[in-house]
Order: structure tokens, then C-alpha cells, then sequence
């Protein structure tokens, strides 16, 4: 077991392959992404309009070391300035056979 | 105009489909037709427009008629975002100005489609060509429309366009895609091919339309919601510009002596607003821009008007020039 | 009934496809059909069935036979949750009996369906106006259900009733909403409308068909495994109440003076139980009812019996006493 | 880089209006929503049945200020009492820019 | 083989959607066929191959030309999985040899029905007994393999084979089940059954077809990327081993006196490789195998050469025996 | 409110019936599925294929007593060793009315 952090990030569909790169150029090992999420921030209800993919969330979250969390999140910022969407961090065990 | 020919525009349960959904979102009823089915009938319509199309080209080849038509619609596409771009900054600011006008010079499938059913239904035609055309004047509008931003905008360094993105994004996105290459399809494979594929792609048109006209509509209609955010002038745009531009259209088609049919679809194209491929693309290089704007405009105002009242308008106008000269 | 009937409705690939999906549960085959593609196709059966009851009514206009099936459809849809209260009230809690009256109340647009192209094969036909009828036989059940809770129920203050909920649920669900929106678009658009979309909404309609029944199959299956707890007394209820029913609507029908065609609908009507639009509601105004319950005896007992038994036996009967007199 | 909590609930679809109002009316400043997710609880297996829609959960999460956390935890109770469901509290970072 | 015939096989616009999906890919164009369409395409091919081939087996019953192939058909599946895993070990280990051994031992539908489109444009027929060898070649190659497995490979006791788990995976799939199913509703429902439902499950099949194949472009597209992982080696025999198959089945065809259709689509089934049932299956059971190779090697490689010069190839070679003897 | 463990798993959609075997069989009292998910780790994209299930991801969690936690993580580890996957541990708050 052991102490790892977890970063998610909830932003609209558009940006998923920004988010991406920023994860793989930072050196996280791996990340899951749920896509076609709806939801409400500050830019407005993301009510999933099925014309438009503009409309839309996605939910990427990604496990790793805390010294690699904090190159993501400092890579993430500018991002997020640009195109908006929440981030968080937590703490997790991550449990290894 | 007629009142009989806009009846009979709207009177069909294509375009009423339409209208039904707009209801159910006022009636609160959950009426919902999830994920992907709409990114399905949106697939088949536009491969079905793309075979018919390529197969009517490859019955008559490259006749004057083609090329005829091809310089107004690249003038058009170049020239409608940027007269929209000035008109629309006597009130917006430059990302909203850009998004809106990139928004209006682009064109949308759907309402053509509809248009090509309302001219059917009145015992006309226009040539597969066409179909390029609507698929060539998708795209320009998008690139004039981050000229104008890289001219009139200050923004900081890191933000700066990255042009080999937005041509990816003008040229390259999935609409403009399945449109050429089906076109190429259905041109090279020609009568035999249309044969074999039309009992779907032909005569489940209507149906499918239907389909895709409910969703549109329960669309328009949650975002029918937003319009008050929207203002007056925005609104009046939304249904004036597209007038003007078919006017333009229109001028321009007797100018460079399209046939009736064909000069029908050009008005329709110039008059219609982009809601799928141009605000993908303004999401990506204006994000500056509020797509709550440019979204409704284009879908819950131009669009209703167009295919309820555009169509039987821009009609009967060239119906009564063309029969003049 | 005679065995020839019961197997001409059995034979034939739309209701095997049903029991092709059962037994693909009963295999533990993992075949599903996921969404939206379920919803879709009943999507699709609602709108079929609703723009050709449309077309139909413009046809004939008004008739007697219209205003003489209004009557019994009225009583029936309030007369049967009421009787099966008190018949469940012998065995079952207050909330429970509400919520399976309700349900054996309101009726199934797939066994509408089912049983319309059942009378299809046998050459004979039914009303358009018989679809209005369904639409009209949905939503009553759920508000007499409602009452019945609040003089029987004695729920704390909090959980009272939200009437105005209550009837956007009852009357304004999507498939009621759906129903009326594409009869009235059949009914205005008429021939013409009609021709232009049955392509899709009158040819694949028993294709469509097949589809879902594949899917209520596999739903069924998959519920069947919950009849133990349902007991056996719930078991022979979703069995035998839904003969009664027909039984009742068979003789209201005659006395009415239906053609034989519609009393058949009417019977099915009688018959069916619903399993979309009345479950959410009663999750919604009666959570304490327990849903495996109301659901699994409408799907996985009710809906089976009558699109493979029920169908014939309620045909044979209305054949022999319709003979008679 | 801010402590805030992180409330999920997990819940049949049929209730989600319920839970998105107790949201809105206790100033949750956003939240994100996944629809058709399908789980086993004390009410038995919800599998995502394709016919009704009734048989199907919904994943709510919201991130807010702990005070505000507990002010939509006491709003939450009832609706949870009435329409049974699961609520989780914890803790996360939020990440601003 | 003469060029025309290729073109001729190319030239139509189901296979030319295949290649625009590749296209689409290497244009980064973002065309995406969301699920679960691709699902809804695949079991329609599957019901219509089976209603169809179970209604062409009711017209003819169990003729001689049916036993013939029974005997072939079980042959091939059986050996062909042995003989391509020790090809596979001269260069692999033993997992990955087994799960490829079971792909190329498989048969893929969509391949089949492929052939059989391109075997109708040519005027040519097959019986309905193919859709139930078919099936019958679909499972032996799973068991085959997992048999070599227990011989070969020397596994901890705790993954082990559970061999229950593997002969539900084998012959309880979903499109096993789905073609037995739909074989046997086709057959018992006979000419009725078949026109009841033939404007959807046969006006419609070539539409559908093309959407699929549209997908699976796409989808082995996206695996074309991953080749240089695989290797030359790999790459050759994604090529080499089906027509050695081909081979193979042609010389047992024509040692068993089938007919030139069913020899043509007997060939195909020994060409084409599985991958949706083998490749979930090997997932279970062989999970040490990477199924990036087994995947890729049958979708990315072997399925493009087969639909689009392996069908002409094979065409053609039997062409030229059955005209000599 | 009780301090609980959450345990999510992300894997191979084709494994997640051995997910649920070991979360039965373990005592947990529920859990949450979210379907056709997408994701990268050590087994390289799982991009969400169209055509086959066998290169799609499932995500997986329950909440459970810490007792119960360690149980479960005990038989997962012999899952996860075979087929691969993430496991990650957390503490929460159950809300309970
Ligand atoms: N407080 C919040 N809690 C949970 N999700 C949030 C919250 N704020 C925003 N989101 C999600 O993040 C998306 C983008 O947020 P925003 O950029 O603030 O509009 C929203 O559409 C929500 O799905
Ligand atoms: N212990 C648990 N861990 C994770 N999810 C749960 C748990 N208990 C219940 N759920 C989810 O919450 C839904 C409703 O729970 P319940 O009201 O207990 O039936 C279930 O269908 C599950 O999706
Ligand atoms: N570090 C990570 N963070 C988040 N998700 C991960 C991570 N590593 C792997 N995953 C997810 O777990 C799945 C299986 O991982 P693996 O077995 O490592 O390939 C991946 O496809 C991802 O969806
Ligand atoms: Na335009
Ligand atoms: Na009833
Ligand atoms: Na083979």
C-alpha cells in the first residue's frame, strides 16, 4: 500500500486532449477518463445538448506520486485559466499486489 | 409570399416533428432522445446527402452549371463573416464578434437538407454539386474568422492561435469529412452503387429527418430559455442577417445565372448558420467567447426561422425573380 | 381457442424474437441491447403508431365508431384501479396495492402494438382513433391510484402528495406526450405527410418491432428470477386479472356496440399492464411501494401471457360472441 | 490551494431533480453528474433495465466549503430517508489557478 | 485473378466505407461511430444473416448440399488452430500462440457477410446452411486452443482452465446465440415470417452493412499504429495464413463436391479471423496473452486483405477449378 | 456519520465479474459500476474499441468498513495480480440519516 495522490478534473469535452497532454508530458503513469458528463460551475449549466459536443463534461482522474501531483497541478493551472473547469486533490492508498 | 406556401412548408411532419419537440421542453414533459442516437441521424443524413450527391454528379459530369456556381459560394463564404464581424462589434466584443460571425458565415447541413425535401416536395430538383458547395463554404468562414481575431484582438502570448490546429479543425472536422468522402463515393461508384445502397439511404430520408428535426427541437427549445440573456439585438440578428445573406444569395445566383433550383440551395446555404463544426472549432481557438451566445443564435433562433419561414420566403422571391429575367 | 390460432400467433418472428431474448437470460449469454437503442425503438413504435392513428382519423373524419369507444375507454381506466386495490388490499399493504393498481390500471403500448399486428395477420383491421384511446387509458390510473393512497394511506405530513407533480407525470409523460403530439401531426398532415415518412415509420415497423421485443425478452428473463418473491398469489393475479379485464372490456365493447376490430384493441387495452410510465411515476409519488414488485408482474408475468395467450384467447372470444349477435 | 469537501451520492435516477434542488437551494456553487450507472445496496441490484428507466442510479458530486457541506448534509437527510440512496463525505484540495 | 474483379469488389460503397474509415483515422479527423451503435449494426447483421439463411433452409430442407459441407466445416475448424499454433511457436510463446491460433481458427461474420454481397453483385448465390456452418466454425477454435494450452503451457494451479466457464464462452457467446437463435425463428416461420420482416432485415442490409464498415475502418485505423509493435513476422502471416486457409478449404471443398457459392463462402470462413467472440474469450482464459497482437493481427491485417483483394482471390481461383472439373 | 473506507478499482471491462464475485463473497453491503469507461496505464490505451469489449475499462467502488477494507483488498490482490488493474483505498464519511 501506498500513500499516493489523486487529481481529478471535470471539464467540458472540448479540452479533454489538453488535459491529456498535460498528463502525459508531466510523467503520470496512467489516468481514467469518463466521458459525456453533464453538470453546473460558474460557466453555466453543461446540460449535454445532443447536438453540439459543446455542452459537454468529462471527468479525467489520475493517481500518482505527491512530487509528480504537484508538476501536474502546476502545469494544469494554466489550462484551467484558459478553458476553465475544476480540479481537485486528495489522498489515497494505492494498493499494489 | 403566400400564406399557402409557407402552410405547406410547415404542414409537413418533418418540419412539425420540429415544432413538437420546442413543445415538449415548454411542457416540461423529459421528452429525450439520448446520446448517440442524434450523432447517428446526423451521420446518415449527411452520408445520405453525400452519396445522392456524388451519384447525381457522376450522371452528368462537370457541366457549366458546376462551375458557375462555384465563385459565389467562395465569395460568400469569405465575405458574409466579415461584414457579420463589423456589424456584430457595434455591440460585442471582439471574441463574441469573431465566434458569431464565424457562426454565420459557415453553413448548416441540416437546414439544407431541409430545404432539398421543401423543394422536392414542390416538384423540383437542384444538382448534386450543390453538396460540394455546401461542404466547401463549412469551412472558410472559421479561418476568417481567427484573421480577423489575430488582427483585432490583443491577446497574451501563450493564448496565440495555432493555426495548423484550426486548419485541422476548418478543414478536417467529421462533417466536411464524411461530406467529401462519400461524394467521391457516390461519384465513383456511380449508378450501380447508389442501387445498392439507396433502400436505406435514399428512402429512409424523411424518416430519419423526422428523427433528427424532434431532437433539433428539443434542443432549440431548452435553449429558447437563454434568449432573454441574449438581448434584443442579438435576436433581431439572428433573424435579419440570415435574411440579408439569402438576399445577397440570391443576387449573386441571377448574377452568375444558376438555375432556379440550384439558386434556391445557395440562398439557403448563405442564409443558414453553423451549430455543430463552428462551434467546436470556436470552443477551441476562442474560448474567450460564450458559447451560450453563438449556440442559441444559430439554433434556437435562425434555425426555427429558416426552416419555417426562410425557406418559403427565399422561394417565392426567386420564384418571381427568376421568372422575370 | 383453438391451438392453430395460438400457434399462428406465436410463429411468427416478432413475438419469437421475445422469447429468444428470454431464453438468452435463461442461458446466461450476456447478448443486451444497450441504450438508448431500446428507447429508441419504442421511440419509434410511438411515433409510428401514433402518426398512422392520425392518418387514419383524417381519413374518416369523426364517425360514430369514434365517439361510441370514448365511454367504456373512460370507465375502464378509472373502474379497473379501483377493484384492483381492493382485490390487493386482501394481501398487500396500502402501498403496494396502490402502486400494482395503478399499473394494471394504465395499459402497454407494446402489447397495443403487438396485438394491432396480430389482427394485421388475420386480415382485419382497427381504428386510428383506437390509438387516441390508448393515449387516453394511460394517465387515469395513476391519479385514481393517487387518491386511493390518500384516503388510505396515513403517511406523515412531509410526504404528502404533490398533485401538480402528480399530473405533469400522469399527463405529461413522454409517451403520452409523444402519442397525442404525432396523432395530431398524422391527423393535419394526412396523406401526404403520411406517404412521405411511412418508408420508415410504416415499412420497418415490424422490424422495429422485432427489435424491441428481443429486448423485452432479455428484460423479462432477467426479472423472472424475482417471481419467487413475488409469491404466488401476485403470480396468479398477473395471470387471471388481466383476463378479467378483457373480460369486462370485451362485454362493455359490446354493449357499446364496437366492430369487432376495435373491441379486440379495447379488450388488449384492458388486458395490458404498464411498465414505463406509470412505474416512474409511482417511484416518484409512492416510494414505499416496492418496484421489483409492480414491475416484475407487468413485465415478466403480464406482458408474456398476453402477447402469447392472451392475444388469441381475447381474439376467439370477441370471434364467437360477435358471431352470435 | 483551498480544504473543501467533497459530498457524492449515489442514487436512483427517478430522484435526481430531488437532490439537484437541495444543491441549488443550499448554495452549492456547482456539481457534476453521471447518469446511468448501474450498482448493488440495500435495495437490491439496480441493473440498468433498458425498458424502464426505473432500475437505474445516478452519481451526484459537489465540491464545497465545509460549512456549506454540512448545511446540504442536513438538507440532504430527508430526501436520502424518503428515497433511500448513498451519501459519502470527504476531504479534498481544490486547485484555483 | 483479373484486376476488374478487384476493382469490381472495391468499387462499391460498403467496402470504399471501410476505407474512408481508415482514412478518416490517418486524417486525425475525429469521426467516431459512438457506441452502442456499432453494437445495434452488428446484432442487426447477425438477426438478418440468420432469419434469412433460417428461411432459404425452410424452402429447400436438408438437402445432400448440406451434409457435404457439415464434414469440411468441422474439419477446418478444428485443424487450422492446431497447424497455426505451431507456426505461432516458432516464434512466440505459448499464450500468445494460443489466443492467435484460436483468432485465425474462428471465422468473422462480417467477413461472410461481405462475401456474400459480393458474391450476389456477381449474379451468384449460397445456401442458407452456410449461416449454420458458419456458427458451427465459430466456437472449436476456442476449446482447440485452450486444450493446447493445458498441454503446453506450465501455469501455477490458481489459473487453471475452468473449463465450464470456457464452454459457455465457446458456444454461449452472444453471436452463437443470436444466429442458432435467429436460424431456427427464420426456419420455423418460413416464407411468412421472412416477408414479414424482409423490409427491414433485407431492403435495409447493405446500408447497415456500410455504416459497420465505416466503424471497423475506423477501428483498425486506430490499430494500423500499433503494426511496427507487432513485427514483420506477424505481419506476413496475417496475410500468408489466410490464403493458405483459403487454400486449404477450396481443395476440401471441391474433394467434397460443394457447390461454387458455397465453395466460395466455405473459403472465406477458413480465410477470415474473430475478432469479437475469440478475442473476449482468450480474454478470460488466457490472460497472460496481449491482446493488442491478436487484435490487431485480425482487424487491422487479415480483415482489409480479405475484404478487399481476398474475396476477388479466392473468387477468381475457384472460378478456374470448378470450370475445369 | 461513520468513518468508512472507499475502494475503487478500475479494469478491463471483460474482468469485472471477478470484481463482484470477490465484493460478494467478502461481505460488502454495495457497490457502484460505471460502465465503458476509457483509460492508460501499464497495459497500454484502453481506448473504448467499438467493435470488440476487450479494450474497455469499468470503474468500480464500494464503501465499507475499515475491517471489511482489508478483507476485501485480500482477495482483490490475487485478481488484480491475473488481470490486472488499479486499486486504490480512501476515507470518507457515510451520511447517515
Ligand atoms: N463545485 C463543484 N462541484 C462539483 N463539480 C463542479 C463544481 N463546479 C464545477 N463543477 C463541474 O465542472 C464543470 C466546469 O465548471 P465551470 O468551469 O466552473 O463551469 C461544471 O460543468 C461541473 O460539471
Ligand atoms: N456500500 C456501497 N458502496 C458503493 N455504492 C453503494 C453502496 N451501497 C449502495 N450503493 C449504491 O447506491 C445505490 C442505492 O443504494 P441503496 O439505496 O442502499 O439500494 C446502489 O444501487 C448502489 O449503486
Ligand atoms: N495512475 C493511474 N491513474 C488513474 N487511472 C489509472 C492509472 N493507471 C491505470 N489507470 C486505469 O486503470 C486501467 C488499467 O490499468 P493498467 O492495468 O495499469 O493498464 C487503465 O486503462 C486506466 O483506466
Ligand atoms: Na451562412
Ligand atoms: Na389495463
Ligand atoms: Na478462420
Amino acid at each position: 500500500m501506498k500513500a499516493m495522490k489523486k487529481i481529478e478534473i471535470i471539464i467540458n469535452s472540448t479540452y479533454l486532449s489538453k488535459i491529456i497532454e498535460v498528463l502525459e508530458k508531466t510523467g503520470s503513469t496512467g489516468y481514467t477518463v469518463i466521458k459525456d458528463i453533464v453538470g453546473k460551475g460558474e460557466r453555466g449549466i453543461m446540460r449535454g445538448d445532443e447536438i453540439t459536443d459543446v455542452f459537454k463534461n468529462n471527468y479525467i482522474f489520475t493517481i500518482c506520486a505527491p512530487e509528480i501531483a504537484s508538476k501536474i497541478i502546476e502545469n494544469l493551472k494554466p489550462v484551467l485559466k484558459s478553458f476553465g473547469g475544476v480540479c481537485i486533490m486528495s489522498d489515497v492508498s494505492w494498493i499494489k499486489y | 409570399m403566400s400564406l399557402e406556401i409557407i402552410a405547406q412548408n410547415i404542414m409537413n411532419p418533418v418540419v412539425l416533428m420540429f415544432f413538437l419537440g420546442v413543445i415538449s421542453v415548454f411542457l416540461k414533459t423529459d421528452l429525450d432522445i439520448p446520446q448517440p442516437l442524434p450523432k447517428f441521424f446526423s451521420l446518415y443524413l449527411l452520408i445520405s446527402i453525400g452519396l445522392h450527391g456524388g451519384y447525381e454528379l457522376s450522371k452528368n459530369g462537370i457541366t457549366p452549371d458546376v462551375v458557375r456556381v462555384i465563385i459565389p459560394s467562395i465569395l460568400m463564404s469569405v465575405c458574409v463573416p466579415i461584414y457579420a464581424f463589423f456589424i456584430l462589434r457595434l455591440k460585442l466584443d471582439v471574441y463574441n464578434s469573431v465566434a458569431i460571425a464565424a457562426t454565420y458565415g459557415s453553413i448548416s447541413a441540416v437546414t439544407f437538407i431541409t430545404a432539398g425535401t421543401f423543394l422536392k416536395e414542390l416538384g423540383e430538383n437542384y444538382g448534386g454539386y450543390m453538396v460540394a458547395m455546401m461542404t466547401l463554404m463549412e469551412s472558410p468562414a472559421i479561418i476568417v474568422g481567427l484573421i480577423l481575431l489575430t488582427i483585432f484582438a490583443k491577446r497574451e502570448k501563450n493564448s496565440r492561435t495555432n493555426w495548423i490546429e484550426v486548419f485541422r479543425e476548418a478543414f478536417l472536422n467529421p462533417s466536411v469529412f464524411i461530406l467529401i468522402g462519400t461524394l467521391i463515393i457516390g461519384f465513383t461508384t456511380g449508378e450501380n452503387g447508389w442501387k445498392s445502397v439507396s433502400p436505406v439511404f435514399e428512402n429512409l430520408f424523411r424518416g430519419m429527418l423526422a428523427f433528427f428535426l424532434l431532437d433539433m427541437g428539443i434542443v432549440a427549445g431548452r435553449r429558447l430559455g437563454e434568449l432573454k440573456k441574449i438581448g434584443v439585438f442579438l435576436i433581431i440578428f439572428g433573424i435579419v442577417f440570415p435574411i440579408i445573406n439569402a438576399l445577397v444569395g440570391i443576387g449573386l445566383a441571377k448574377l452568375f445565372g444558376l438555375n432556379k433550383g440550384d439558386a434556391f440551395m445557395f440562398s439557403v446555404l448563405c442564409a443558414s448558420a453553423s451549430y455543430i463544426a463552428v462551434p467546436a472549432a470556436m470552443r477551441i481557438s476562442v474560448p474567450e467567447a460564450n458559447p451560450s451566445i453563438y449556440v442559441t443564435m444559430s439554433l434556437a433562433i435562425t434555425f426555427p426561422f429558416n426552416i419555417s419561414i426562410g425557406l418559403p420566403l427565399y422561394y417565392t422571391l426567386i420564384e418571381k425573380i427568376w421568372r422575370v429575367g
